[in-house]
């Protein structure tokens, strides 16, 4: 089981799924169409480190987080 | 060093502290970058919401960068409400050049703008409406989105 | 606003009153460059002339320059001794969005250097030593030279 | 009459002399030996205005200043 965190604005409860790629956890994601949006407009990061392809391999306890767009300041 | 305050800063007492701690270190400049609400559209101030793990590996990072250069960088931010004419945030870069400061405050403040995992709110009648218009999308957004 | 001050500056009071002078004012950016004597080459402080008619000059110029980009600048400059790690220079930046201040503030400090009437002496063994070697040319200089 | 000023490190006092132009100033400064770096080096204003221009017509009274490579902040 791997934990998603939705952050800032989305305003969603985390969720616990299966996921053995960010492949997985696309495809699951994409199924809830009001998530949609946000996923089209949010980084992603494993375990509190940004990352920039699908491919990494999730281990048991993983946390993905989803950052909408950002305005500090 | 990376200051996190619930509500708005107190800048003078914030610029002193972070002016005097570095005075006997030789630094020829230092530049501090403010950034306070406008009264515009109607607001009544803004919130933040800060996510502070990614917040802090971003900063360190940048602390790595500067001090490759003799500098050193830092930053105060709110998180919650900040009424129109209070600050929510100082970044500053001390440097024993002025070149090199002038060029990293500009370069930190743009890079903290596009990539600070920090989200915006408008204060309007009460309510806190994300400031989705004024609000910039990380590099790398939409990686789990549907390849179209 | 620019304000000369016999001696190093008192930098905390200058730029806690600064910004809560411009406060309601709406400026979403406040940009100051505070420079500060180093210890290098075996100095005890620097020494600053000031020819403030020019330098006045020179600055309603840089006001009027601001003012059309709807921003402000301030200025604070030491006449005399000021001993390592006490500040001599303070350049401030007022402006209702980022880039613009940004922008001026290294416009400005640049221009600074290159053009106010202001001349500097090392101070080493109590003697006062024109630092010839670090000084710029007004443009312009070598008006009245022999023409060769 | 008009008045040559020496400004910061120069270190020579104000001299009144005799001249129409910027170049009778220029002609009559460069018969100083020691005065020739300063000079080669220097800016020039007339009544506290930078001039870019030896053809600036003088009138009695005027100031002009000599202003050595400046080093502010």
């Amino acid at each position: 089981m791997v934990r998603i965190e939705f952050l800032g604005p989305i305003q969603r409860e985390s969720l616990e799924i299966e996921a053995h790629t960010l492949g997985d956890v696309a495809d699951i994601l994409n199924q809830d169409q009001e998530l949609k949006e946000w996923i089209a407009t949010s980084a992603v990061a494993v375990n509190d480190t940004l990352v920039s392809s699908l491919d990494v391999v999730l281990k048991d306890g993983d946390k993905i987080s989803l950052l909408p767009p950002v305005c500090g300041g | 060093m990376l200051e996190l305050y619930s509500g708005a800063l107190d800048v003078p007492t914030i610029l002193k502290r972070w002016y005097e701690e570095e005075s006997p270190n030789n630094y020829g400049a230092y530049i501090p970058f403010i950034g306070t609400v406008r009264a515009e559209d109607g607001i009544e101030g803004l919130s933040f919401d800060i996510y502070e793990p990614i917040l802090k590996s971003w900063f360190v990072a940048w602390e790595e960068k500067a001090a490759k250069m003799g500098a050193k960088v830092v930053m105060a931010h709110s998180i919650g409400d900040v009424m129109v004419h209070e600050s929510s945030y100082i970044a500053a870069v001390f440097s024993p050049k002025r070149r090199v400061a002038l060029e990293l405050i500009d370069e930190y403040v743009e890079d903290f703008k596009a990539s600070a995992p920090i989200w915006k709110y408008d204060i309007i009648g009460g309510e806190r409406i994300y400031a989705k218009e004024r609000s910039t999308q990380i590099k790398g957004s939409g990686l789990l989105g549907v390849k179209i």
